[in-house]
């Protein structure tokens, strides 16, 4: 039964994908809309019919189904299989739920676009990659899913490519992704080397716990892998394409750059945390770059005046917090994370989307504000969103998840080759500067758009089509996080028991004082907030770093100025510093590069080999021109040659 | 008694031969050109008289006669076409200005 | 040295008695018909007859004259391209109404028995008087342009004076072998006691030079393209295939398939390197047709001596298929010219005339592109499977850079066939006006016979392979049967 | 009735009658010539079917062997043999023929008959290659298809088509006369070592030969095959060739001919100089990776579709020529997969791009702008067809692909890292074309476009259909494809039925 339903759960909205795919200019926009809900939401439905066998019954441990061999031969063997444990369990509940919310709300948001069947064929077919990817238990399988939802992303990236733009985000989205699939794919070339023929997940976790792989093997294939992961989940170096991406359609990007596509580098370093476990400095690598990249995400959110590239670097900043968890280890904290993460991300986004819609397609949250008064009940949601991302204490899904990462990160510690070493402390602490910092960023736009005067007016009102998502949303981000607390609080722990019975986190011995940190950080920024941007006439209105690097200091203000001396001319120099993104200008400047040569040798007559070929001919044509000199057609010059030729030949006999 | 031995005739003809060459070599003149002709036919001729004298055999003086009427029929053969050069208005006799045809 | 075995090979005796029948008949009443008529029915005779002595005679080293397979062989080809040749010429004469032109068939048929003389003498006597019997026919065929007469007397005048030169030097040569062997017999001469060494070799060289003259190899070659331009189109390829064809043929039987000196490997290796080179370069940059298949048969001629150059176990199957592809892609090349040259006015030897040929006469233009694709040594051609057993004689007895300077020559040669190809792909500019087309149905005939030797060669080469070639100078070798 | 040469002179015979069928005059269809084509295909079709399906029985490599002698003097016969390998090629070229007949020929107005012979003589040609196993009948049918394809590039291709047709002509024929030499240098010292002469490559594959002779005779051989593939520094005569060729003759060029440069690798330089070959692997292999990353790059800054696909596919012939030469089963038969998917996806895109210049008489990519708009079922089947081409998991060039660089990482991770880093721009390419003709703002006063019919589109989506299943299922084909080995002749097994 069980082994029956997990093909069922793909095939669902891969069978969506194709009829609206197909059905393009047949089927109107609410039958579209309903296929593809109706596919979602059958594996839904199914994903929960599953999770609720694996965790009460029928199926105990891990479910595996081979639906047939892929490539068999000597030497290599692969197969489409897939496997459910509670990992994955985990991932399509987040998958199918939150992709079946978000699709509801589309179906309301897209409604009038033309384009509406290829949106939805699209989202619906990265349902169907993203549900083979966390599916999948052969890792080649799993390089299927990836790259497949990469594609779906790039063709909604670029959905409205009557615009270059966005054609050349989403280009741009796939580039930056396809080089970390290169780097997986090199890693799976070197595990399948190692162990000898098989991508089996299990299989490989259990030649890396034999020891089949040399050590430097294992270090190599983890940092191919966490290459792949940093690309995918837009980690330093790669965060240049998500913001990006925010070109496509709002459901897009709350759907993929925010709940599960970009989370699918986070879902594949926990599904192999074994083998990063035996891989110190790659597990110490990915922490720092992810705590570094939290910050940057943060600072970066700060200076925005895009709301959705405020959310899109957010989610760079979150998905920051994800990797260092990682990093040190506590993957469940990562994947209870990437879960709450999802949840209150795709309800902002939802929410941006429609204040978006309804304020004329507005962006920019300095032209807008005031909205508290027209759109009540989507800043209801809104807020919610934001201060569960800001992990506001004990009301707020975000919290738990984020104090259960603090906690790991508290005590994890890095040996080092040569006796260097790394500890927890540092690495906590940039995190916690970073939680203050998302407060700070999320509540800065809070106050902008929905307080103040009125910006640029509303018209219309949410469909209830659309507001339904908003609200389950809203109650899973807020409550959603209670089923794992510190211990300080409640020794309640069900969400790592749901993942690994054997391995229970527990941080018993940590001082109280680190929760009572991790929730005064975000309260701070709050406050701080509120002190800059929200009360009635702030102290800010301009986005630093836009204006002059120099933001106007407005004398007599002491406190002001203080915070204004104490964040803001750090931020704004921090702005700058990001602005430049000097990896940015270095890819693009590589690509100019490579394009300026390429046009070199074009212009230089198609490449410089076919140069050659025609110099040759060249060549060969002035011999033939001279020789045709010689032809002149005087007899006596014909018969001088026969007596040359003569002469030689006699020589030749003579003297040989 | 041979008067002369055959590597003396041999001398003597490849000295006509010569003279015959450098004659077409040189001259400019179709006419001349022709005489030249005959005279390197004779040159070839002279040997083999030469050869038939060394080995007392008459193959050598037919080829001799041969070789004759062959310069004969060139030269008639020539100067038949320089004349119908001339019938059809190209008067010189210079062997250089008849290059039409050439590359 | 006297009483030479009386001894006269039957197609020889017809041809010249149908030459002496017919310049009898010339003092009865002259017509064009008739001489055509009478020169292809000795020709078909002579045909007829050849199977009367082959293989029969053997070469007791002392007659005029030798008919063994290999001269069977040759002497086909060339009867057999003389007809053809006569059949392009019919019209083209007949097409000239201005003067009587009963003695062009003749010329012909003096050139054929000239042919016919040198590939089957075993003396040098009767080489000698073939060769100039054919030489001297040709000059006369040479000016026999009426169109343009200023180059037709040029070319004559050049072929005459060039001839001569080369004529004198292969008669010393021939003069220095007699007086060194005292013989007329047709091998090189050996050294023998009291002489000098070099005289031998002086005379072997001096007798190769005269050859290479005929055969046009470079540098020796300057006089071909100028006298076939020069001449009409049939007497180019009578110059292009028959006196080749002969000369080649003597060449084979004088020095024979063993016993060659030992400088002339060098000697060989280096002409052959310019032939093809010289040939095929010369080749690339002709916008006269004529020249350019001039040059080309230049550079064959050079693909032949490589196979003449490596004795072996192929060395016979090579000559022979070489010599038959070589015959019939050029034969149809130049019946494709004839037949083109009465339709369009001009006589078509400008290949920007071909352009778009294959859209106003598709037939000729296949024919035309069958011909030059054997030529170059493309399937389904005969000029495949040849330049194919060429190669493979070189492979044979190793000759790497003779392979290499083949290999080079081919890929030139394959630019310029390829380019009249081309050019009679490209689209005219202009809709070529309907010229008055006379129906020829000889020359279409020819073209498909041609076409057909061609293919069918090409197809199923396996029966024109045999060892012909003539035994080196000793007791005769036991021979395979050759299939008429 | 043995199949093999009614498998080769089928298409001869059909293309004669098409001819004629084509010079008819008033009383007959116009299209005649096109239903005769389409019956030669089916009856060819179903004698291949015939074999494909009648001989599973029969368990030897070989599937089918016909011999007949030609030139016996020099030990030349007709022998054909067909194994996996040719029969999984055949295969190809006939569905690429359906494709072609379908999509692309029927467009030809101008001497259609004449167009159609040389069609099928090509494919002929083509079809004599993939089963000769007498070295002379195999050069002779490799120089043989040639011809016909030279004539379609030079009469009915597009604006600079003779100067392509006759670079095409000129290289692949000038390495031809090197595999020539090569030939005759097997045949030569298996003729010196026991007095035999023939070309039967099973015996000549026993011929014990020198380390530095084999090598010689491999590169000869490699030449002429590498300026088929085309291997990157003898592909000059690609890009043009397929940019100024018709679709149909693109297609045939780009699905079947390269085809028999792998083939012939396969057959002619890894099995019969074994050792040979892996001495020079190292080179080819680092030839490989230049072509991948050569093309690939080129590609990306082509402005003419056609030679976009062109340049694509000097960059997947690359992996060919990595995993042939990769030595190792595995290798080999990512090369094969390979070569099918690039035939099928590669074929799609050539007919798309035909379709376009059809429409709109260019190949600019700057000037046909965006076309979802107006002929979204044309623009969704690019789309699906470029994304094939850049290694898209679970189509089938990525089976091909994986395997290759699987065999290479065994043999040199280094080396298939770089060949994996020319995936990326694989990437550029495939998309900058989908963005710039397919999913882009269309261009202003585009006519109004006639889309693909649904007839069309379900030829496209069998061709489709064979990518993925390549993709997702090819164990059966990967078990089919497989090449005999020579130490088993197909005649040895004729004798013991």
């Amino acid at each position: 039964m069980a082994t029956f339903l997990i093909p069922i759960l793909i095939l669902c909205p891969l069978a969506a994908s194709l009829i609206t795919f197909v059905s393009a200019g047949r089927m109107d926009a609410r039958g579209i809309g309903m296929v593809a809900c109706a596919g979602v939401g059958i594996s839904a439905v199914i994903s929960i019919i599953l999770s609720v066998m694996l965790l009460s019954g029928p199926v105990t441990g891990v479910l595996q189904v081979t639906l047939w061999p892929w490539m068999h031969m000597p030497g290599f063997s692969a197969d489409i299989a897939f496997m459910l444990d509670r990992v994955s369990m985990l991932m399509i509940l987040v998958v199918t739920v939150v992709g079946l919310l978000i699709h509801i709300y589309a179906a309301s948001y897209m409604y009038h676009d033309p384009g509406i069947a290829r949106f939805f064929a699209c989202m619906t077919l990265f349902v169907a990659a993203m549900l083979v990817l966390v599916l999948a238990s052969d890792l080649l399988c799993l390089f299927i899913g990836w790259e497949g939802v990469g594609l779906c992303s790039y063709l909604l990236i670029g959905f409205w490519y009557d615009d270059p733009a966005n054609t050349v985000a989403a280009r741009k989205a796939f580039y930056m992704t396809r080089m970390g699939d290169v780097a997986l794919l090199c890693g799976l070339l070197l595990l399948v080397t190692a162990t000898g023929g098989s991508l089996r997940i299990g299989t490989v976790l259990a030649a890396v716990a034999n020891g089949q792989l040399a050590p430097s093997g294992i270090n190599m294939a983890a940092l191919f892998i966490l290459v792949a992961a940093l690309a995918k989940s837009a980690q330093i170096p790669f965060q240049t394409w998500l913001p990006d991406a925010m070109a496509g359609p709002t459901p897009t990007s709350a759907l993929i750059h925010a709940a599960t596509m970009v989370t699918a580098g986070v879902y594949l370093i926990a599904r192999l945390h074994d083998l990063f476990a035996m891989a110190v400095p790659v597990m110490a690598l990915t922490a720092v770059l992810g705590a570094l990249t939290l910050l940057m995400g943060a600072c970066t959110a700060l200076v925005q005046s895009d709301l959705k590239r405020i959310l899109a670097w957010s989610t760079i900043s979150q998905l920051g917090y994800m990797f260092l968890a990682l990093g040190c280890g506590v993957w469940q904290a990562a994947l209870f994370h990437l879960m709450t993460h999802a949840f209150f991300k795709a309800l902002l986004f939802l929410t941006a989307g429609a204040i978006i819609m309804r304020a004329h397609h507005e962006q920019d949250i300095f032209r807008l504000g005031g909205l508290r008064h027209t759109m009540p009940g989507l800043t209801a949601a809104f807020v919610a969103g934001a201060s569960s991302l800001a992990g506001l204490p004990l009301v707020t899904a975000g919290f738990y998840s984020k104090e259960m990462i603090l906690s790991g990160v508290w005590s994890a510690h890095f040996n080092l080759t040569h006796g260097w070493t790394l500890s927890g402390p540092p690495l906590w602490g940039m995190a916690l500067l970073g939680a203050f910092l998302t407060a700070l960023y999320i509540f800065r736009c809070v106050f902008i758009v929905f307080c103040g005067k009125a910006g640029t007016g509303a018209a219309g009102r949410t469909s209830r089509l659309m507001s339904i998502p908003l609200g389950c949303l809203c109650i899973l981000s807020l409550c959603g996080g209670v089923i794992e607390m510190p211990d300080t609080l409640l020794p309640l722990h069900l969400f790592s028991g749901l993942l690994d019975p054997t391995a229970v986190l527990s941080h018993t011995h940590q001082p109280a004082w680190l929760v009572m940190a991790g929730a005064g950080a975000p309260l701070a920024g709050l406050g701080v907030a509120w002190v800059l941007w929200g009360r009635s006439s702030p102290v800010m209105r301009e986005i630093p770093g836009q204006a002059p690097v120099i933001c106007p200091v407005r004398t007599g203000r002491g406190m002001d100025a203080l915070y204004h001396y104490a964040f803001v001319q750090p931020f704004c120099l921090l702005a700058w510093l990001t602005r430049l993104d000097i990896l940015n200008h270095a890819v693009t400047g590589t690509g100019l590069l490579i394009q300026t040569a390429s046009a070199r040798i074009f212009r230089a007559r198609a490449d410089f080999l076919g140069r050659l070929a025609i110099q040759a001919t060249r060549m060969i044509r002035w011999a033939g021109h001279l020789l045709g000199l010689l032809h002149n057609g005087r007899v006596r010059w014909y018969a001088a040659w026969i007596a040359g030729g003569l002469c030689a030949g006699l020589a030749m006999a003579v003297l040989s | 008694m041979p008067a002369f031995s055959f590597n003396d005739t041999l001398l003597l003809a490849t000295a006509l031969f010569s003279v015959g060459l450098a004659g077409i070599l040189v001259r400019r003149n179709m006419v001349f050109m022709l005489m030249s002709l005959d005279i390197m036919l004779n040159a070839a001729a002279l040997v083999f008289v030469g050869a038939g004298a060394r080995w007392h055999d008459a193959t050598g003086q037919v080829m001799f006669l041969l070789i004759l009427a062959l310069a004969a029929v060139e030269t008639a053969v020539g100067l038949a076409l320089i004349v119908c050069l001339h019938a059809h208005g190209r008067p010189t006799l210079d062997a250089d200005t008849g290059n039409l045809l050439k590359g | 040295m006297t009483g030479h075995d009386v001894f006269l090979p039957m197609p020889l005796m017809v041809v010249s008695s149908g030459i002496m029948v017919m310049l009898a008949a010339t003092t009865w009443r002259r017509s064009v018909e008739r001489s055509f008529v009478g020169s292809m029915v000795t020709l078909v005779l002579a045909l007829a007859v050849m199977g009367y002595h082959t293989g029969r005679m053997p070469d007791t080293g002392s007659s005029l004259f030798i008919q063994d397979w290999w001269a069977g062989y040759t002497a086909i080809l060339t009867i057999f391209s003389s007809l053809c040749i006569l059949l392009m010429a019919w019209r083209d004469a007949g097409h000239d109404r201005t003067t009587l032109v009963d003695e062009y068939p003749l010329l012909f048929m003096l050139g054929t028995l000239g042919a016919l003389a040198m590939v089957f003498s075993a003396n040098y006597m009767s080489f000698f008087l073939g060769l100039e019997i054919l030489g001297i026919s040709l000059m006369g065929l040479a000016a026999f342009r009426h169109r343009s007469f200023m180059q037709g007397c040029e070319a004559a005048m050049k072929y005459l004076i060039l001839s001569g030169v080369s004529s004198a030097i292969l008669l010393f040569g021939i003069g220095l072998a007699y007086g060194i062997t005292g013989s007329l017999r047709f091998i090189p001469p050996i050294a023998a006691g009291d002489m000098p060494a070099a005289l031998p070799v002086a005379a072997t060289v001096m007798i190769l030079v005269g050859m290479f003259f005929k055969l046009s190899a470079v540098p020796f070659h300057m006089w071909l393209p100028d006298v076939m331009e020069g001449a009409p189109v049939p007497v180019a390829a009578f110059l292009a295939v028959v006196s080749k064809i002969a000369i080649f043929a003597s060449l084979v039987r004088y020095f024979g398939t063993g016993n060659q000196p030992p400088f002339f490997d060098d000697i060989l290796s280096v002409v052959i390197t310019l032939t093809i080179l010289g040939g095929n370069l010369l080749a690339l940059r002709q916008t006269s047709l004529i020249r350019l298949l001039a040059c080309s048969s230049i550079a064959h001629v050079g693909y032949l001596l490589i196979a003449f150059l490596c004795p072996g176990r192929l060395q016979s199957g090579a000559i022979t298929i070489y010599l038959l592809a070589y015959t019939a892609s050029t034969l149809g090349v130049f019946a494709t010219i004839t037949a083109f040259a009465i339709h369009e006015g001009p006589d078509g030897t400008a290949i920007m005339q071909w352009k778009g040929l294959f859209f106003s006469r598709p037939f000729l233009a296949s024919a035309m592109s069958l011909m030059l694709l054997s030529l170059a040594g493309i399937p389904p051609g005969i000029g495949f499977f040849a330049k194919f057993e060429i190669v493979a004689t070189g492979v044979e007895y190793p000759r790497g850079l003779l392979l290499c300077v083949l290999m080079i020559g081919s890929i030139i040669g394959l630019y310029y066939y390829l380019n009249i190809i081309r050019m009679m792909m490209t689209a005219p500019s202009l809709p070529s006006p309907r010229q008055n087309r006379h129906a020829r149905p000889e020359l279409t005939v020819l073209v498909i016979v041609l076409s057909m030797i061609v293919v069918i060669g090409g197809l199923l080469p396996a029966r024109a392979i045999h060892s012909l070639l003539p035994a080196p100078a000793g007791p005769p070798a036991v021979q395979d049967r050759m299939v008429p | 009735m043995n199949p093999l040469p009614a498998l080769v002179l089928l298409p001869l015979m059909g293309g004669v009658l098409a001819w004629v069928a084509g010079r008819m005059r008033a009383p007959i269809n116009p299209s005649t010539s096109w239903w005769v084509v389409l019956a030669t295909l089916s009856v060819e079709t179903l004698i291949l079917g015939m074999v494909t399906f009648a001989h599973r029985a029969h368990a030897g490599p070989w599937l089918e062997h016909f011999s007949m002698p030609w030139i016996p003097a020099m030990g030349i016969a007709v022998r054909l043999d067909m194994d996996g390998l040719s029969l999984s090629l055949i295969w190809l070229s006939l569905i690429l023929c359906f494709l072609c007949v379908f999509l692309a020929t029927r467009q030809v107005t101008a001497h259609a008959g004449a167009f159609h012979f040389l069609f099928l003589a090509t494919l002929a040609g083509i079809i004599g290659t993939f089963l000769a196993t007498d070295l002379f009948v195999f050069f002779f049918f490799w120089e043989l298809m040639l011809v016909p394809m030279f004539v379609l590039i030079a009469a009915w291709g597009h604006e600079d088509r003779q100067r392509a047709a006759m670079k095409f002509f000129m290289f692949t024929q000038g390495s031809g006369l090197l595999m020539l030499l090569s030939i005759l240098g097997l045949v030569m010292a298996h003729d010196r070592l026991t007095g035999v002469l023939t070309f039967d490559i099973f015996t000549l594959a026993q011929t014990p030969l020198s380390p530095a002779l084999s090598m010689l005779l491999m590169l000869g051989f490699f030449t002429a095959f590498a300026v088929k593939l085309p291997v990157v520094p003898v592909h000059v005569w690609l890009p043009d060739a397929h940019t100024q060729a018709p679709t149909a003759a693109s297609v045939l060029l780009a699905g079947i001919l390269l085809k028999t440069g792998g083939y012939g690798m396969i057959r002619f330089n890894v099995m019969l100089f074994p050792d040979a070959a892996s001495r020079f692997a190292p080179i080819a292999m680092g030839l490989g990776v230049a072509g991948i990353l050569y093309g690939a790059w080129l590609s990306c800054a082509q402005d003419d579709v056609k030679r976009l696909i062109a340049y694509s596919s000097i960059s997947h012939m690359g992996f060919v020529l990595l995993g042939i030469f990769s030595g190792s089963a595995m290798g080999m038969q990512g090369a094969i997969m390979q070569m099918l998917a690039h035939g099928l996806g590669t074929a799609a895109l050539f007919v798309i791009a035909g379709a376009i210049q059809d429409r709109l008489h260019t190949r600019d990519m700057n000037r046909i702008g965006g076309l979802w708009a107006a002929m979204p079922r044309l623009s969704g089947m690019g789309l699906f067809f470029a994304v094939a081409s850049l290694g898209m998991p679970g189509l089938g060039n990525f089976t091909g692909e994986f395997l290759v660089l699987l065999a290479t990482w065994h043999v040199s991770p280094a080396t298939a890292t770089l060949a994996a880093i020319g995936l990326v721009p694989a990437a550029i390419y495939a998309l900058r074309m989908v963005n710039r003709i397919f999913l882009a703002a269309p261009r202003a006063g585009l006519p109004s476009l006639e889309d693909f019919p649904v007839r069309h589109m379900a030829v496209l989506g069998c061709i489709m259909t064979f990518l993925i299943v390549l993709g997702l299922y090819p164990q059966p084909f990967r078990t089919f494809s497989v090449p005999s080995p020579l130490s088993v002749t197909a005649s040895q097994e004729d004798h013991t039925p």
